[in-house]
């Protein structure tokens, strides 16, 4: 105390400040303006936002709600709604910014909005916020603020040269460690149920995936899906190319967690957790035309009701194009079976070996049945019918894939061409790489399509691991001629340029530039640019309606025929996941139909 | 000076607790049983442990027990322990620590108003935050503050414009 | 007819008056008060404006409701609003007197502040800035000059509404008034 | 004493001499405090509660509400309870960004709460200069975090953005400023004033051995000789690093509390400057993952640090969901806003009540909550 | 008659003259505080303002001693300023001592206490204690410094008094006794119940102490009071240590000099307690007026 100086005296030195300038901003004269990330009203970008609601669940104060605008279109990946901030709510904190899946919610520097009214309080921001004037933009994320797992987890596979000289599955799925923290990168948007051919509930089961409750996650996957080992493997997976996380990263990893859920849990736990360990039957009878995906999905949530069916099968055993056209490096059939005998386990009758129209016909199915789903898929190969098709070295893709799939022997040569740039021509082009890399050790494929690479129908992985596994791609070239030599052997593929493969209707007519000319020598050559179907057991009996190629029918997969149901890819697709959605369509139209609903 | 070990071999010895742990440098948890709990305070408190930070309560209701945690540290040992005891969650009752620590007295005041437990010896268990509370203690895990909100007031719907869902 | 005209006029003087000499009360309700007092003080100096703090009710035209409400301090808010003389003004400020903010699912909070007092204005933030503050008293005063600012009236009116609510809330209400 | 000659005072919630919204009822004779008890909760929002109800990450905007006076200490305690739990490593560079913010946000409530002392005892100059002094730090918040008070910087696993070079700049010129001219000032009209020090010296005395015995901490401790940090105790985010002293008196007053309060300043700039000298290159964020879907193990801790009134704690449960189980927060003033009033009002003057509160620097809302 | 007219005109005159001037003042005061604290602060005429805004309000009475009190002050304090020479601008101040002006004050002060009590409210009463209290410290120095002039001078006369000083400044008191004129700009601080000397108004300790209860007309009214009272108190000192003044704009200057000082130093320093502040009084002023007065009267 002794030690603190005082003075009387010491206080005057802040006279000093009468003669200085006041320190005072004079606002609103002076004006002084927020820092450059300042946290303001909020702006959004209603192009790029999507309507994912993440800003809404992120938010602390229920204060985002999303709104339907009718302006916006509710095109695929997207929702016609947009985020509604109520300023009677918002805390400013730019959680929903650090979050934003597309990047379009936006902070501007404006911090001063005044009304009388509190109903006013509440906006759904545009370029302008609140105030309705242009602001210099505030608060920005960046990728250290950035809330959201935008690098997904790599999934273990089998490297190249591990995986082209066998059918062994390449894909090794997620550990525990992996699912779980891959889970926990999804937003629970839904934006990818919206856009499922299906209509799963993703975000359920992968939340099931995150909270280790798998059970959960399988009972979530049925609802929708009876075939999840086949759609973990082969989906198409349009999810992906819509999960809000892709706007600004990586995909969530759907498929691979679909069939990490499936993977682990045990089939024999599947009735107790489904709940139908006892399913109370309702002595109806119910024909399914084809053990395909649609069929099988049919079958599944019919015998789920109450009905009992009979699936009648051409082929040797069930699974479609699911067991005759996709390898078994893509989908091993162990997978494909523990879908398939959980459907058996519910007591659907299989009929193998028994073609309709041939066998039994429809009428007849009609007389002992109740009702009939028909979903007998496109097993013929079309040809491009350029000269030299005819020749025996010319082969037919889904015949090879077929006879790949029953074990049996088929022609491997060591210089082939595929033709077609779908699904279809990968597993062709890299299952018959396998076979020549067994036989020759090498592999000399080359696969030319008419569309260039960016339209390629095939999905763009498949390219990347068909070209790791030593395939030459070829695109944009229009088969023109398959020139023979006169032992009747192949001499080579002769093409032509494709300048455009749709013209401006988007129909499929191609035009080609005979001046740009490319041959590929090769000494077999595999067609694989689509397939057709056989609906003659069907023609044969009724007139039935169709829409363009395909069968029509409505929302209950029902045809012009009440008692006829159809679905798979004569109606649909051509993908395993319409055809699973047209066969459980079909399922609760039958039971509609019934029941006298429709 | 002790460090972590010595200390936990000094309550070892003396204070027979339930478990104990090094949660990281500095820090030490220790469970107790409920009698012997007082006691432990009165032995650490002339041990050095002479700052009574706050007195915690959880709420674990699936295993109907509330968890009184006392944060204590030591000007000595710079070690910060927090002694735990779990008690029934009904009737939960439990002594007052108040002739230990006379601050107690607040805390136990606070955990009662908002958990409900009752400490016996300490008289003043009045209301002190809230104001004519009727309802569950608020901070019991079975009062529901979204439902309680939904039942007495209302939210602005801003003439409709607001959607909720 | 003249008597109206002249009392007309007395009134705009006075709401003129009235614009330009604020006293509010001191009242820190809620966090926003944190941001009155770099308004108040060198940085921003609302006494510009011929806005001074007031130590008392009594002497106060502005209640500001800084942020949230607890039940108990809307408790002693009514008192000092029924202890405020006429013209008196009530500004919220920020989410909380709108519609909860911060504290939508709190179990001892208000959600809307007009419920209970006759609001003048709201200013946006959380907690609002000291710029918008003044935005918003300078806006409080071109109301008052324009005689547009009759919260004091509303409240008069519709008495029964307010006490109302008032007690829905709270229970029993003293009364001074 | 005759009960009848006492008379009972609401001093608060809204009086100009209390700090924030909090009521301290009192009963005086003559001029001198008889019996006093605190009317605390009027700042109750039920924020355990709702930290409860809310995901990890959203607690982070929630949590500086808590106490508006120093809202970053709360980011902080919070951030190292989920660290702790979650046993998660902070990059070196938010260690260093965190004490950088930490000791801006004392010098920040410090000198606010030299200005409120002032106004207390009638100094308003001073009040205004602390104010305007406080307000430039603010800016440099703004700078850094996008927002003046409630900045929702400090994050679990990090901080929420790199500070820029030239903001570091920034913080230096203002620190020179600060310790060349402002403090000066401050130094001539406050502490050198004979009033104040009259008003202060030997005021609202609370012994070392009171001060222990009821939990309170910081300057309380440090105004009776007793060098206790927990920057030093138990150094937390990049402490162990820098070189500083803590200020001591000896006489336990309102005037030793203020001047180590100016004395922390004093530091704190040091601290600043060491620490924008060594700062580490490197990320400043830990990767955690989806903000949604934060998740840490089973388990508690409970956490504390140093404020600028004492020691700020969090008792933190984890039951291994996506939310908190449990939060409880141990205020710095707990202890002299609840219990100190009762035990330690009485036999002061009705002048010194301010003197009283706001030397000790309560703040209602931390132990409202 | 006329001379009756004549006189009420010259009292409202004088009245509103000091009002307005001490209104004017205070607005000054608040510039100059608001300088200090490196701010604008609200415009030099926005006391006027505040009166006109107070006195459109609503207000509410807490009984007739309440009432009663109000008028009282405000008269107590109007009559005052009937006996202060303004310059050479005066009423009754030819008649009017040092001793009658103190005693009128009193009333005002008495007026205030009488409202207090009428409020009911703790912190008034203790407010008013305080002022009362404070009033014995100053008063003691104050009158002894006006003893000593009287002795000195031989007249208990205001005008009188400032007589006394006429013809160079250096006759000023302020010169001729500076120590004695200091004391009494010590005392005149505390009189006007500027800073340190303000515990009876003390906000963060008391409210604002007798004035709590008073809202709208009658905090107008005391405002109204507070100014002329300012005016009264500067120019007792501007008379007895400035010599006076020939005309009122001088007179004004000088008035406008000592207040502009002494709120300067109110802005410096904290303020008192009230035990401290009359121990001040009785220790420094008192102990200084009573040499100077030793010194006169040896």
């Amino acid at each position: 105390m002794a030690n603190d100086k005082k003075s009387i005296f010491s206080p005057v030195t802040a006279f000093k400040n009468l003669v200085k300038k006041p320190e005072t901003v004079r606002y609103p004269a002076e004006s002084n303006d927020a820092a450059k990330r300042y946290r303001g009203f909020h702006i959004n970008d209603l192009e790029e936002c999507i309507g994912c609601s993440t800003c809404q669940e992120v938010c602390v104060n229920d204060a985002i709600s999303m709104v339907e605008m009718l302006d916006v279109p509710a095109e695929e990946g997207q929702r016609n709604e947009r985020p509604q901030i109520d300023y009677g709510r918002c805390c400013w904190c730019g959680l929903c910014v650090d979050v934003c899946t597309t990047g379009s919610l936006e902070m501007s520097r404006d911090y001063s909005y005044i009304d009388l009214d509190p109903d006013t309080f509440i906006v759904t921001p545009d370029q302008h916020d609140i105030n309705k004037v242009d602001h210099p933009l505030g608060y920005l994320r960046d990728e250290n603020s950035d809330l959201l797992d935008l690098k997904r987890i790599d999934i273990e596979m089998l490297d190249p040269e591990a995986r082209v000289d066998s059918f062994i599955e390449i894909v090794e799925g997620f550990s525990k460690e992996q699912a779980e923290k891959e889970a926990s990168r999804c937003v629970e948007c839904e934006i990818c149920t919206d856009t499922c051919p299906a209509n799963m509930n993703i975000p359920q089961y992968i939340r099931g995936i995150f909270d280790e409750e798998l059970e959960e996650s399988v009972q979530q996957i049925y609802e929708d899906n009876p075939l999840p080992e086949v759609c973990g493997r082969v989906c198409t997976h349009k999810c992906e190319g819509v999960c809000a996380i892709s706007h600004r990263g990586e995909a969530v990893s759907i498929r691979w967690l679909k069939r990490y859920a499936v993977d682990n849990v045990d089939s024999a736990d599947y009735k107790k957790i489904l709940g139908t360990e006892k399913i109370e039957q309702n002595n109806k009878k119910i024909a399914v035309v084809g053990a395909g995906p649609a069929g099988l999905s049919a079958a599944h949530y019919l015998s789920v009701m109450g009905y009992q069916i009979t699936v009648y099968e051409d082929k040797e055993n069930a699974g479609g194009m699911m067991r005759y056209g996709i390898p078994e490096y893509r989908l091993p059939y162990d997978a494909l079976d523990k879908d398939i005998n959980y459907i058996k386990s519910l007591g659907v009758d299989f009929v193998f070996n028994t073609r309709v129209g041939e066998d039994i016909t429809l009428d007849e199915l009609h007389e002992q049945y109740d009702a009939v789903f028909a979903a007998t898929g496109l097993h013929n190969g079309r040809s491009t019918r350029v000269p030299g098709t005819d020749n025996n070295n010319v082969y037919q893709a889904v015949n090879l894939l077929a006879d790949i799939a029953r074990g049996k022997e088929v022609p491997v040569t060591k210089n082939l061409v595929v033709i077609g740039g779908g699904n279809v021509a990968m597993d062709i082009a890299r299952s018959m790489a396998r076979l020549q890399m067994e036989k020759y050790g090498e592999v000399n494929i080359t696969v030319t399509s008419l569309e260039t690479e960016d339209i390629m129908p095939a999905d763009q992985e498949e390219i990347e691991e068909a070209r790791e596994e030593g395939i030459v791609f070829k695109p944009g070239r229009g088969p023109k001629e398959i020139e023979v030599n006169e032992d009747g052997s192949l001499a080579q593929l002769c093409t032509n340029c494709c300048v455009s493969v749709f013209d401006e209707e988007m129909n499929f007519n191609p035009t080609f530039d005979d001046s740009d000319i490319e041959n590929y020598e090769c000494d077999m050559v595999i067609e694989a640019i689509g397939q057709g179907g056989d609906n003659s057991y069907i023609d044969d009996q009724f007139e039935i309606e169709y829409a363009g190629p395909r069968i029509k029918i409505n929302d209950f997969s029902q045809t012009s025929v009440d008692w006829l149901f159809a679905g798979g890819d004569i109606a649909r697709g051509p993908d395993v996941i319409n055809a699973i959605r047209t066969g459980h369509d079909a399922a609760v139209g039958i039971d509609k139909y019934l029941n006298d609903e429709l | 000076m002790r460090n972590e070990k010595e200390l936990l071999e000094l309550i070892n010895v003396h204070l027979e607790p339930q478990a104990v742990e090094i949660k990281r440098e500095q820090n030490v948890s220790v469970e107790l049983a409920p009698k012997n709990l007082i006691q432990a305070l009165s032995f650490l408190k002339s041990h050095s442990y002479q700052h009574l930070s706050t007195i915690s309560c959880v709420d674990w209701l699936e295993e109907g027990a509330f968890e009184l945690v006392y944060h204590l540290f030591s000007y000595d040992d710079y070690i910060n322990i927090s002694l735990k005891t779990r008690i029934k969650r009904e009737p939960g009752i439990f002594q007052t620590a108040k002739e230990i620590w006379p601050v107690a007295e607040f805390y136990e005041r606070d955990i009662h108003e908002f958990f409900g437990v009752e400490f016996k010896g300490n008289d003043n268990l009045e209301e002190m935050i809230l104001e004519n509370w009727q309802h569950l203690p608020p901070m019991r895990k079975d009062f529901d503050t979204r439902e309680f909100v939904n039942d007495q007031y209302e939210w602005r719907d801003y003439n409709g414009q607001k959607h909720t869902d | 007819m003249n008597n109206n005209f002249v009392k007309g006029s007395w009134q705009e003087i006075l709401d003129w008056a009235q614009n330009k000499s604020i006293n509010m009360l001191h009242y820190c309700t809620g966090c926003g008060a944190i941001e009155l007092p770099p308004t108040m003080t060198s940085r921003y100096d609302m006494s510009r404006f011929g806005i001074g703090p007031a130590a008392t009710p009594r002497q106060a035209d502005l209640l500001l409701v800084t942020g949230y409400l607890s039940t108990k301090t809307l408790r002693r808010l009514i008192y000092t609003y029924e202890q405020m003389q006429a013209p008196k003004f009530v500004v919220g400020f920020g989410s909380c007197t709108i519609n909860g903010g911060m504290y939508w699912d709190s179990y001892n909070t208000i959600k809307q502040l007009d419920k209970y007092l006759p609001v003048e204005m709201y200013i946006a933030g959380c907690m609002p800035r000291p710029e918008a503050i003044l935005d918003g008293l300078l806006k409080l005063k071109k109301m008052i000059n324009n005689g547009e600012a009759d919260g004091y009236q509303r409240y008069q009116d519709n008495l029964e509404f307010y006490h109302q609510n008032q007690e829905a809330v709270l229970g029993e209400v003293q009364r001074t008034q | 004493m005759d009960k009848s000659t006492q008379t009972e005072i609401f001093f608060g919630p809204n009086h100009p001499g209390v700090p924030g919204n909090y009521g301290i009822i009192y009963e005086f004779e003559g001029d001198t405090v008889t019996s006093a008890k605190a009317n605390a909760g009027h700042l109750h929002r039920g924020f355990e509660k709702l930290m409860e109800e809310r995901l990890w990450i959203k607690n982070t905007a929630l949590v500086p509400r808590i106490c508006v006076e120093e809202p970053d200490i709360n980011e902080m305690v919070y951030a190292m309870g989920f660290e702790a739990i979650g046993e998660i490593e902070v990059p070196r560079r938010a260690d260093y960004i965190r004490s950088i913010i930490l000791e801006l946000a004392r010098i920040q409530g410090h000198i606010f709460s030299i200005g409120g002392n002032a106004a207390g005892i009638g100094q308003y100059t001073v009040m205004h200069w602390g104010t305007l002094t406080r307000d430039y730090i603010l800016d440099i918040f703004e700078e850094i975090t996008g927002a003046r008070v409630y900045h929702i910087y400090i994050r679990p696993g990090g901080v929420r953005q790199d500070i820029e070079d030239e903001t570091f700049d920034k913080i230096l010129d203002l620190m020179d400023e600060l310790e060349n001219e402002r403090f000066p000032d401050l130094e001539k009209t406050l502490f050198e004033n004979p009033n104040a020090q009259k008003r202060w010296q030997g005021k609202a005395v609370i012994t070392k051995e009171e001060a222990v015995e009821m939990g309170a901490t910081g300057p309380v401790l440090r105004a009776n000789g007793v060098p206790h940090d927990l920057r030093k105790m138990m150094p937390y985010a990049a402490y162990d690093d820098v070189e500083f002293e803590v200020p001591t008196y000896e006489n336990g007053d309102a005037w030793d509390r203020i001047k180590i309060a100016r004395d922390d300043m004093l530091q704190s700039i040091k601290i600043i400057r060491q620490l924008i000298q060594n700062i580490p290159d490197g990320p400043v964020q830990t990767d955690l993952g989806n903000g949604l879907k934060y998740k840490i193990p089973k388990g508690d801790a409970y956490v504390k640090i140093e404020s600028k009134r004492g020691e700020y704690g969090y008792y933190m449960v984890s039951d291994g969901g996506l939310k908190p189980y449990r939060v409880h927060v141990r205020g710095a003033s707990t202890p002299l806003g609840l219990y100190g009033v009762r035990e330690f009002l009485p036999g002061t003057r009705i002048a010194d009540v301010p003197v009283w509160a706001k030397s000790l620097g309560i703040c209602p809302p931390e132990f409202d909550r | 008659m006329i001379d009756l007219i004549y006189k009420i005109g010259h009292f409202l005159l004088i009245t509103v003259f000091a009002t307005a001037l001490g209104l004017l003042f205070m607005g000054i005061a608040r510039k100059i505080i608001a300088r200090i604290q490196k701010r604008y602060g609200p415009p030099v005429y926005q006391p006027y303002l505040d009166v006109l805004k107070l006195f459109g309000k609503d207000a509410i009475t807490h009984g007739f001693i309440f009432d009663f009190g109000a008028v009282m002050a405000l008269g107590g304090v109007i009559a005052t300023l009937f006996f202060i020479p303004l310059g050479s601008w005066q009423l009754y101040s030819m008649e009017g001592t040092v001793l009658l002006v103190i005693y009128l004050l009193a009333v005002a002060s008495l007026g205030m206490a009488m409202g207090t009590v009428g409020s009911g409210n703790p912190q008034a009463s203790i407010g008013i204690s305080r002022a009362l209290t404070q009033m014995l410290g100053y008063e003691l120095p104050f009158l002894v410094i006006l003893f000593s002039l009287i002795f000195r001078y031989q007249t208990s006369s205001i005008w009188g008094l400032m007589q006394a000083q006429a013809g160079s400044f250096l006759n000023w008191n302020l010169f001729a006794y500076p120590m004695m004129a200091l004391v009494a700009f010590v005392v005149l601080i505390g009189m006007m119940g500027k800073k340190p000397f303000d515990a009876m108004i003390a906000p963060s300790e008391i409210g604002s102490g007798p004035v709590v209860e008073s809202g709208g007309k009658y905090l107008g009214m005391l405002l109204l009071q507070k100014s002329i009272t300012i005016i009264i108190e500067l120019a007792l000192y501007v008379n007895l240590f400035l010599g006076g003044a020939d005309n009122i704009f001088s007179f004004s200057f000088k008035m406008l000099i000592v207040w502009i000082l002494a709120t300067m130093f109110g802005s410096l320093f904290p303020r008192f307690r009230i035990e401290d502040g009359v121990k001040f009084f009785w220790k420094w002023p008192l102990g200084i007026a009573i040499l100077q007065a030793l010194y006169i009267i040896i």
